[in-house]
């Protein structure tokens, strides 16, 4: 079994996906944190920000409709923001009686609603080119630049490496206990909820010492070539005037985009 | 199979740019803490260990188990990650969690990270470790029922934070989201405890070993319950005193100063958020915004630094 | 029960009481790989039939659908009865699955409660479910470990306890992926002879020629998810050029 | 390089430099179990010697020993150099210590960064550590795979590269734990070819007979923490009674 599904970088060859990571880190945080600042309903100003997006998009090889096409994956946690529809004082659009409530959807509330659904639906989108364009080691480099401390990138590179290893062995104990999941003619089968649960507890405790164990042979591993506390690493990026170029110009569309947001 | 997002992770756009701003700090803070006391008692042993435990709970959150009718439960961790690793590694590892999902699989948000972390990695590690640790000379069925009830508080606590951080965001209405978030955490935090409790007895019967006493000081093992219990005596107090009385929730935070407007001001929640100089102008916002963020980068430079220094 | 092998490529025996039947059976991963390209083999009552092939054939894929963990397209009977969603839990009861790697195998923290797990999940009576796991554990010559951590026995031990694991549900038919893999030569030796001795149809997968020709009558040999041989074992490992083809050596 | 070997059971070859000389090795781990109860050996330039012996006759133990990752009683020298706190950091740059598992040697996400981690831990030049990275993944053939993600890798081509992690540090001894567990025929072929043509001295443990009787002139046996047999091959795995007493067989 192969979780290599878990991978999001498309190989493609385009000047994005050259670009040194921490500048694609740093674009994306900004574009993020702009979103955010934008006022509700600055149609004209998100409308270019999904321009910028757009352009990415195309300019990656993704073709323009990638980062569309995943970017559902926020939308459930939506129904949390829903209240907002009816609570924001404004005028009727609509009112309906649910079970004992008489609820009223105000424009404000409305206007409130869809501009947090687009900002997070921005955002999302953003989060999703970058990894597709970015391998997730150079992602854990960036981060290394940006002086995010040693220790979260090096437990962060673990966890990328062994999460592979690690969901494959799940995958196969759940398989384990499906494959065991029988019936037998006119007796009702699958036990009881509590005694389920603590077979999943089981396979976590199981899965637990198998990491542990698997954590000291790597230790030794990393003992005998040379680790003595200390991990060194090679710096592999270098920031070129294309790099530079290519900051500046993306922060200026932003910076843009809040001026026409707010105008 | 397929990688399934967690209800607890709020993605971008959900909060206001102030608290998201607010939780960064205080997170970083907390992980700069436990970065320096992780490097303190840091064996060589200790990176590949919490690297791979990383990747364990991550691995772990895939366990799950047929509940009714389709829905199953499953675990977050990290009351389980803080009793098996101790409280500061336990967060580290929680976080380096919550980073990877956010980042490989944009479940969760990047700028609202910091709120993801300190709901699901901080505060979880925190009543875990503390409640378990206040029973760990004790009995293993008192040991194990404590650490099922520090696994259920835990999801609550973390269910809890994320209603308020949604309300104050003005993304949310406290009368709606505090009964909702707490009603379905609440089943949601049997299936933590059970599987906490499980693969604890588990650990207990086969390698008990792993789970001796720590190497934490006595005094810091108390600081630890200390600690724990009152997170988790809030969760308790606050929980139906919000549910029940969720406007009474919000008068007395207007009263304390949190609110002045109401939540059609989202941005101005922090009395002082927009600088006095600029005016009330967007400009002043983004400029909040960017300091707030130059204070965030220059702990974590400096937490950076210390570490090196030490190690 | 009369088995007749021959030694045809693509012939399988004929007999009365099919245990295992697969029709034409296709699949192709969720990536779009088609790993299985129109399987088609059957089993009778006793045999002890060998699944041969390189790496990424489709032996494992096949095994994962004959208890409905996989669903492809096609036709798969056991002792007779269609395996359909609707009789899943059933058909589980009558193939036992056991995979490569014992320590997936065994999830619980002792002997007992593994071996029990099958028979409880099918919702057996407690007496039913000790006498059960009693006897698996005999079948496998483990009775003395009922009580013991599965965490602290060796691979050779583990790998039988996983047998007894489904054994204790009543298998018609025992499906091992890779039984062999790990061990040294002495639990080799133990687990060929426990093999041997049990009394129950099995298909085996497996890279261990030796085993193959020590121990199974018939072999089937699977490349690109195509069964491609099927016959005595004594003729498909005398016909080098067909060995040589698939990636496969003499013992 | 003259290499005597004699088929007397503790004999052990006699040349002038050697690479490997153990001493009356004694450990016991921390639960009290003893693991190694007073080995020697010695190893030539350019010798490659299979150690075998039944599941927990102490060869992992040993290795573990050959570069200070365990310490017990008793005298290891590497290249006349004796093993001391001191030196550890030297030893490990001359003992390449190969494990069982693979997903165990591979620890970062990059085979490059893998490949450089030995290196860089000894402290070279970016430069260096650049060409012993190339270097090394010419002589295992993977050239190619420099910027692979390592998860992507099939376990053949893991195997490799765990072995250019090593190369890399350009060891005078290579210290293989069962490279060939879990391959197929066509992988476990390309790596006996890979071994047979690397010109670096070699301590292979192995449960697969037929690997020790292509590759490897000289055979080690070792049971209950001691060494019971040091010989040629050819001898060794004509002495019936020995491999039986052992665990062993034929291939
Ligand atoms: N989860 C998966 N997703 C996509 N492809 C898969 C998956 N699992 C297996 N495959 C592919 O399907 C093919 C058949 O794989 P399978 O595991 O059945 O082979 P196998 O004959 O058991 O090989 P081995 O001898 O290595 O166990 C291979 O090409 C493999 O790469
Ligand atoms: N960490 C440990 N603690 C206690 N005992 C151990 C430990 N590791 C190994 N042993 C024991 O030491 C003995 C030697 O183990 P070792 O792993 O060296 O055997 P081996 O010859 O490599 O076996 P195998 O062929 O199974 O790999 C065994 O009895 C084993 O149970
Ligand atoms: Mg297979
Ligand atoms: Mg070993």
């Amino acid at each position: 079994m192969h979780f290599d599904a878990f991978d999001r970088y498309h190989e493609k060859e385009s000047f994005i996906h050259h670009l040194d990571p921490r500048v694609k880190v740093v674009i994306t945080v900004i574009f993020i944190i702009s979103n955010v600042l934008l006022p509700d309903g600055a149609w004209l100003a998100f409308g270019m920000a999904w321009l910028l997006l757009l352009a990415a998009n195309g300019y990656s090889r993704l073709g323009l409709g990638y980062t569309l096409k995943r970017s559902l994956i926020a939308l459930p946690f939506a129904l949390i923001a829903i209240t907002v529809l009816f609570s924001i004082p404004g005028k009727s659009l609509y009112e309906f009686q649910l079970l004992m409530w008489k609820l009223t959807i105000t424009d404000a509330g409305l206007l409130r609603f869809e501009s947090i659904l687009i900002r997070s639906w921005l955002s999302v989108q953003m989060a999703i080119l970058l990894v597709a364009v970015t391998r997730f080691p150079d992602l854990i480099h960036a981060l290394e630049h940006l002086k995010v401390p040693a220790i979260l990138t090096t437990i962060i590179s673990f966890l990328y490496r062994y999460l592979f290893v690690l969901t494959d062995e799940v995958f196969r104990l759940i398989r384990a206990r499906e494959s065991r999941s029988a019936a037998a003619t006119g007796a009702r089968s699958g036990g009881g909820v509590l005694w389920r649960a603590r077979v999943a507890g089981n396979m976590a405790g199981q899965l637990f010492l198998r990491s542990y164990e698997r954590s000291d042979r790597i230790y030794n591993a990393m003992t005998a070539r040379g680790y003595s506390g200390h991990l060194y690493t090679l710096n592999p990026h270098e920031m070129k005037s294309n790099d530079y170029f290519t900051t500046a110009l993306a922060i200026a569309f932003i910076f843009m985009t809040q001026i026409l947001g707010r105008l | 199979m397929h990688y399934s997002p967690e209800p607890l992770h709020i993605p971008d756009g959900f909060l206001s740019l102030a608290v998201s701003i607010v939780c960064w700090v205080i997170s970083a803070i907390v992980i700069g803490m436990a970065i320096s006391r992780t490097n303190k008692s840091l064996g060589e042993k200790q990176i590949p260990l919490m690297g791979v435990m990383a990747a364990f709970i991550f691995a772990a959150q895939m366990i799950n188990f047929p509940v009714l009718g389709g829905t199953s439960g499953h675990m977050l961790g990290g009351a389980l990650a803080s009793i098996v690793l101790g409280p500061w590694a336990g967060m580290l590892v929680m976080t380096a969690v919550i980073a990877v999902q956010a980042l490989l699989f944009q479940d969760g948000g990047l700028l609202v990270m910091g709120a993801n972390i300190m709901n699901m990695g901080l505060v979880t590690a925190a009543i875990g470790y503390g409640l378990y640790r206040s029973v760990s000379s004790q009995s293993r069925g008192v040991k194990l029922a404590v650490a099922g009830v520090a696994a259920w508080l835990s999801v609550m606590a973390g269910a809890l934070l994320t209603s308020l951080q949604l309300w104050l965001s003005g993304t949310s209405e406290l009368t709606v989201v505090i009964p909702a978030m707490l009603g379905v955490h609440a089943l949601i935090g049997l299936g933590e405890a059970l599987i906490t409790v499980s693969a604890l007895g588990f650990i207990l019967q086969t390698r008990p070993d792993l789970l001796g006493d720590g190497s934490d000081s006595a005094k810091a093992s108390r600081n630890w319950v200390y600690v724990g219990w009152a997170v988790a005596l809030v969760v308790v107090l606050l929980s139906p005193l919000a549910s029940a009385d969720p406007d009474g929730l919000e008068r007395v935070a207007i009263d304390m100063g949190f609110i002045d407007t109401g939540l059609s001001a989202p941005y101005e929640i922090i009395p002082d958020y927009t600088l006095p100089f600029l005016g009330e102008t967007p400009i002043s916002t983004i400029a909040a915004g960017v300091i707030g963020a130059v204070v965030v980068g220059a702990i974590l430079v400096l937490l950076g630094r210390g570490m090196k220094a030490k190690s | 029960m009369p088995v007749t092998h021959i030694t045809n490529q693509f012939a399988t025996p004929e007999c009365d009481d099919n245990v295992l039947m697969v029709n034409e059976l296709r699949f192709s991963y969720p990536d779009g790989h088609a790993a299985l390209n129109g399987v088609s083999l059957k089993l009778c009552v006793g045999d002890k039939v060998a699944l041969v092939g390189p790496n990424g054939a489709g032996k494992s894929t096949l095994m994962l659908h004959l208890n409905g963990i996989l669903h492809g397209q096609g036709d798969i009977q056991i002792a007779g009865k269609r395996l359909t969603r609707d009789n899943l839990p059933l058909i589980r009861s009558m193939v036992g699955l056991v995979f490569q790697n014992p320590d997936d195998q065994l999830f619980s923290p002792t002997v007992f409660e593994d071996v029990a797990f099958g028979p409880l999940h099918m919702g057996l009576p407690e007496a039913d479910v000790r006498a059960r796991v009693d006897a698996a554990l005999e079948a496998v010559r483990m009775s003395g470990y009922r009580d013991r951590l599965s965490h602290h026995l060796s691979v050779g031990e583990k790998k039988r306890i996983a047998i007894a694991t489904v054994l204790s549900m009543n298998p018609s038919l025992l499906v091992l992926d890779e039984p062999s893999a790990g061990l040294d030569p002495r639990a080799r030796r133990t687990l060929i002879n426990l093999l041997r001795e049990l009394p129950i149809t099995m298909l085996v997968s497996t890279h261990d020629m030796t085993l193959v020709k020590e121990l199974f009558p018939r072999t089937i040999v699977m490349d690109e998810g195509l069964v491609v041989a099927d016959g005595l074992t004594g003729d498909i490992l005398e016909d080098e050029a067909l060995l040589t083809a698939h990636g496969l050596e003499k013992p």
